[in-house]
């Protein structure tokens, strides 16, 4: 798969809450390529500050324009620094990169469980769905964060029609719970479901536990350490059960590594053998 | 339009359009990057160090960024020798650029049959051996580590492998020379350095170490004084002609060891950063000796000083 | 308002109110500090090493900058033992903070004649013996880079000092728990690692050394990881107590090093960066106890990987 | 000398010419110690590029109101990102630091020899001794640069009152010449003068030279590179004579280091081995 690797200019920034903000990219080459579920490499500045590049997922693309958005979290000194950057400056972005998400198949209803930034690659895969012929009440949303402030939206999820369920730990706002609670019981009323999962790798490791144990299809899109993001480097290695140990126990014993980058960042449920 | 520049270096019989390589571990087999530019550009390509058996290598984390510099304990994973005849040889060797093919052994005996196995394969330009790897007990340090043990493993490789045999050394030593001697007398074609230098980094708030294997080799921009000092010692003490390698990112990275005596250099973490780094350094060194009127790259090689 | 923290250690007799101190050649002799600080808060002083006589050391330029780190090859310039004791000790004398004086020589009998007159004055509370400096042929490496030589200096110190004798270690060596090991069987009441790593850099506009020596000294940030394995190493083989050295710059810097094992630490470059830089990581260290709940910092020291 | 380090905001940024600007700090602590011919050492940033603070001559200092201010030209990284700063974020600054000039003394005329950003320690000066009495008409100030844009100027330095010479390189501004070339026509009229100059390392170096060789009284500002600054670490060491050396010429057998930032940044004529 051909990728992209220069200097583009954000073209827009948007704060959606305090500290979580929406840039977009005027990179036609990536906008052109990208599906839901892939990611980019952004580096801000040619010093070392940080090292690597740092991956985020791609929250939508505009083929047509040439633009392509992320939604980002202002966490250490890559992010802090990629916030800083004005509009019009150029940052470097390789991409875009990633397995992606299968599009949804079959007749089976659709759940998107997003905690926190897991949210943007959820949307663009929601978003194609709907525009691909999914019917938007098969799916449905839920959007967790610690806390209310921690919560965001630009009125675009909103839009796709689907059934939206906002929750946070707290219960500052919306429902009172986890992504994982919601799931739980928007599971126990309907258990045949296909999951598509986005969030803390804490969130994931539940999610995937649920979706073994009901026997369900299943999609977890991982975050890791990403130095190269392109599959040269063998830094994000995941441990994965090779396919005939799915389901066993004794995972130790007998792994193979996968590389989030490219066999990645989205894996089949039961594939990751978790800490 | 001024003159034609000449970019091409000969490293011990190794025959390179241009001193720019890409590293052991730092460009897997290639077709990875193949999907971002044409590999036709670079100088020579180096495969990630391949053992017999292929190599799960060490659970993860595996990797931590550290101040301008990351350690890495990706533990030699690889495909091993005989997937990688099969199906990342043909894809090298479809290239317009030198194939380097990096081996490492957990016994002399390893060495030697890789070097066997390789040697029948034309397209296996030269070889690099990878006598340093820090963070793996099989095919590392043990051998590079003492000039004895370093001048065997070369001399068993060189009488399998008819082709360029270039020996790359650990900077983990109190004297580089003394192991660069020994392969040079050895029958080593060429040395390549440095490898990566042993660091550790703790996670304070779990207080566990960052990396899984605890060790791990220190690279990037953080490294490149040690590097270049010791390539310099090693050109200004031996014959053997030398490929710098350690943080070389940019340009100016790339002249300082060339400038030091290095006939070629390998860029290795940059390709992380941005994998187009090479090409970058390529296109400065025209840019560079077109502003110094210099028409040939061997009339920088080593010049450092005397002007 | 929580238990009072205690922050003491004592490393091989000698005591200390904290475990921060400045390193060797990085505060020379306190005065210049003392006009933006109280140092009676630190934990301890290094004097920058003394010669026999006073030397001027390496003529300009001595340092240049790079990635995250320096280069230095100062060459041990220093005032000499005679104004040391005249001009120097009075100063650090009055202060509330242990007096550490880091020796060097040229041979072995120099190192012991510094000893002797330092042993004469109580306030000189331990010797650091530096066998590691990399830039000077005289009171360098020849003697830190074996572990013969290295055994034999601090036997030779410890003959004359009667309290406790620090050896100073490079890292620039194949394997540092082998030299850590004969200098504690001669009698070194602790180690301090790491003394700067071997580098070079090229100014490429000039085409020559940025600095005169040629080879300098590698420290700053970039070396913490280096440093950081090279403590780790000593403390998990040897029982002698480790003070830390490289790259520490922060509070959380401090941390890895006493996590690893070591006893105490040196803040070194940090202290032309951040004059302070020693006081931020003790009030750092206060605050990360208590977030822990930690009341006693010898309760953190080595406990890396078991909670 | 004490010596503060601390961080200060920024209270006022003016752009002089293209690249070079002027910037003000609220640091009562140094503001009220700062003499003419000291400098600080600022970091921009608790990151590591540059790793070293960099040092800038105090260019006027208001006690009363404890501002201070310095001009400086953007060359590499440290400059850069100083510039970058905003108004009201916080820098690390070291200081006051470095031994100062003398204040002129007896009845010479002085000529003060500015070349660049060599300008601001020797306003300062010549700001301090009219005030405090030294007759603006028995000052010569020689401001040169390479080219007009180049030149800088922010009107302080006009309202001294003292004769100012401005001279460009390329004379694209003021007379033609270099300040090395105005300074010598300017002695050739009126020998006994004592010379206060700054600026680049060449221009110093010829100073020196015209100094010695009419015998008159000089002091020369030097600009180093400077790890620490407060004279911890030996860096920034020059060669200078002996005393009892000055004006022979065997220099090499016989020197003594001296260190910039607090046994100089101002020497005495005379006093400094040059490359
Ligand atoms: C494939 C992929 C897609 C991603 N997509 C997005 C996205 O769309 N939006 C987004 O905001 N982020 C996304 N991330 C995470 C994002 O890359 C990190 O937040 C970023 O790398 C942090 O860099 P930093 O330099 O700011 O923080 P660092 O300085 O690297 O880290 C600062 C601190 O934050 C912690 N930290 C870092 N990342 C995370 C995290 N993800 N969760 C919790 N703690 C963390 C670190 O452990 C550290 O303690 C993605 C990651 C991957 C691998
Ligand atoms: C005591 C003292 C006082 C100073 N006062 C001032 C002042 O008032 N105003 C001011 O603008 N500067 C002053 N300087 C110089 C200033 O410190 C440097 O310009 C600055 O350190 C450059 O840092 P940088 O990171 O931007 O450039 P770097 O990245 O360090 O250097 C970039 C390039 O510029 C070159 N360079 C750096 N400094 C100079 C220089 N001074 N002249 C020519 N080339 C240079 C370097 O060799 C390098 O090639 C002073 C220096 C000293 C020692
Ligand atoms: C992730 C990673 C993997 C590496 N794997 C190998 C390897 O398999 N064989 C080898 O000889 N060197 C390996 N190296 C070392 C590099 O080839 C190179 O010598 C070193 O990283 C210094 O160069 P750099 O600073 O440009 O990265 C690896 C380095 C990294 C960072
Ligand atoms: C400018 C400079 C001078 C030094 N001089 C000495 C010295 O005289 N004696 C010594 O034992 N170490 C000397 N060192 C080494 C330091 O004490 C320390 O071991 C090393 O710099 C690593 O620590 P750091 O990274 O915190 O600086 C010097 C280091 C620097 C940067
Ligand atoms: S990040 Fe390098 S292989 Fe995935
Ligand atoms: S800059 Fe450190 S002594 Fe002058």
């Amino acid at each position: 798969m051909r990728k992209y690797s220069d200097y583009y200019p954000v073209i827009k920034k948007e704060i959606l809450s305090p500290g979580i903000l929406k840039f977009t990219f005027e990179a036609p080459e990536i906008a052109g390529l990208a599906r839901p579920g892939q990611f980019v490499q952004i580096r801000t500045s040619d010093d070392y500050f940080p090292l690597w590049p740092r991956p985020f997922s791609i929250y939508d693309a505009d083929k047509p324009k040439g633009h392509f958005s992320i939604i980002f979290k202002i966490f250490g000194c890559g992010t802090s620094r990629l916030a800083n950057t004005d509009t019009s400056d150029k940052v470097h972005i390789l991409g875009p990169l990633g397995n992606g998400f299968d599009p949804p198949a079959g007749q089976n209803k659709l759940i998107m469980a997003a905690g926190g930034v897991g949210l943007p690659p959820l949307y663009f895969l929601s978003r194609v769905s709907v525009e691909n012929g999914y019917p938007a009440e098969m799916i449905t949303f839920i959007s967790g964060a610690r806390t209310k402030k921690e919560l965001f939206e630009d009125g675009n999820l909103a839009g796709l029609n689907m059934k939206l369920i906002t929750c946070t730990d707290d219960g500052s706002a919306g429902s009172k719970g986890t992504v994982v609670d919601i799931l739980q019981s928007e599971l126990a009323d309907d258990p045949e479901r296909t999951v598509y999962a986005c969030g803390p790798g804490g969130m994931l490791k539940k999610i995937d536990m649920i979706i073994m144990a009901k026997r369900l299809r299943g999609y977890l899109s991982l975050e890791e350490l990403m130095p190269c993001g392109y599959g040269i480097c063998s830094g994000c290695a995941v441990k994965t059960r090779p396919a005939e140990n799915r389901g066993s126990t004794d995972d130790n014993r007998d792994y193979h590594l996968k590389r989030v980058c490219v066999d990645g960042p989205v894996f089949n449920s039961g594939e990751v053998i978790w800490d | 339009m001024g003159l034609d520049i000449d970019l091409s270096v000969n490293i011990g019989g190794l025959k390179l359009k241009n001193p720019i390589m890409t590293a052991s571990g730092c460009f897997s087999y290639g077709q990875e990057a193949s999907e971002i530019f044409d590999l036709s550009l670079l100088g020579g390509v180096i495969t990630k160090s391949l053992t017999y058996l292929p190599r799960e290598g060490h659970p993860p984390p595996k990797v931590c960024e550290t101040e301008a510099g990351m350690l890495n304990a990706i533990g030699l994973s690889n495909v091993g020798i005989v997937n990688f005849l099969a199906e990342k040889l043909p894809f090298l060797e479809k290239l317009d650029t030198a194939c380097v093919v990096s081996i490492a052994g957990s016994t002399m005996d390893e060495y030697a049959r890789l070097a066997r196995k390789l040697a029948e394969h034309e397209s296996v330009h030269a070889l690099e051996v990878n006598i340093s790897c820090p963070n793996v007990n099989e095919g590392g340090l043990e051998f590079g580590a003492e000039p004895g043990p370093a001048g065997k493993v070369i001399a068993a490789v060189k009488k399998e492998f008819p082709r360029t045999v270039i020996a790359k050394l650990s900077p983990n030593v109190t004297d580089i020379v003394e192991i660069a001697e020994s392969v040079a007398d050895s029958g080593a074609d060429a040395v390549s350095l440095i490898n990566t230098l042993v660091g550790t980094a703790i996670d304070i708030n779990t207080r566990s170490f960052k990396i899984s294997n605890v060790f791990g080799g220190l690279s990037g921009p953080a490294v490149r004084p040690v590097a270049l000092a010791m390539v310099y010692k090693v050109v200004s003490n031996l014959d053997i002609p030398v490929i710098g390698i350690g943080g070389i990112s940019t340009t100016s990275d790339a002249l300082e060891f060339l400038l030091a005596g290095a006939s070629a250099v390998q860029v290795g973490t940059a390709c992380f950063i941005d994998p187009k780094a090479p090409l970058k350094i390529i296109d400065g060194l025209k840019k560079y000796m077109q502003n110094q009127k210099i028409y040939d790259i061997n009339d920088i090689i080593g010049t450092v000083g005397n002007r």
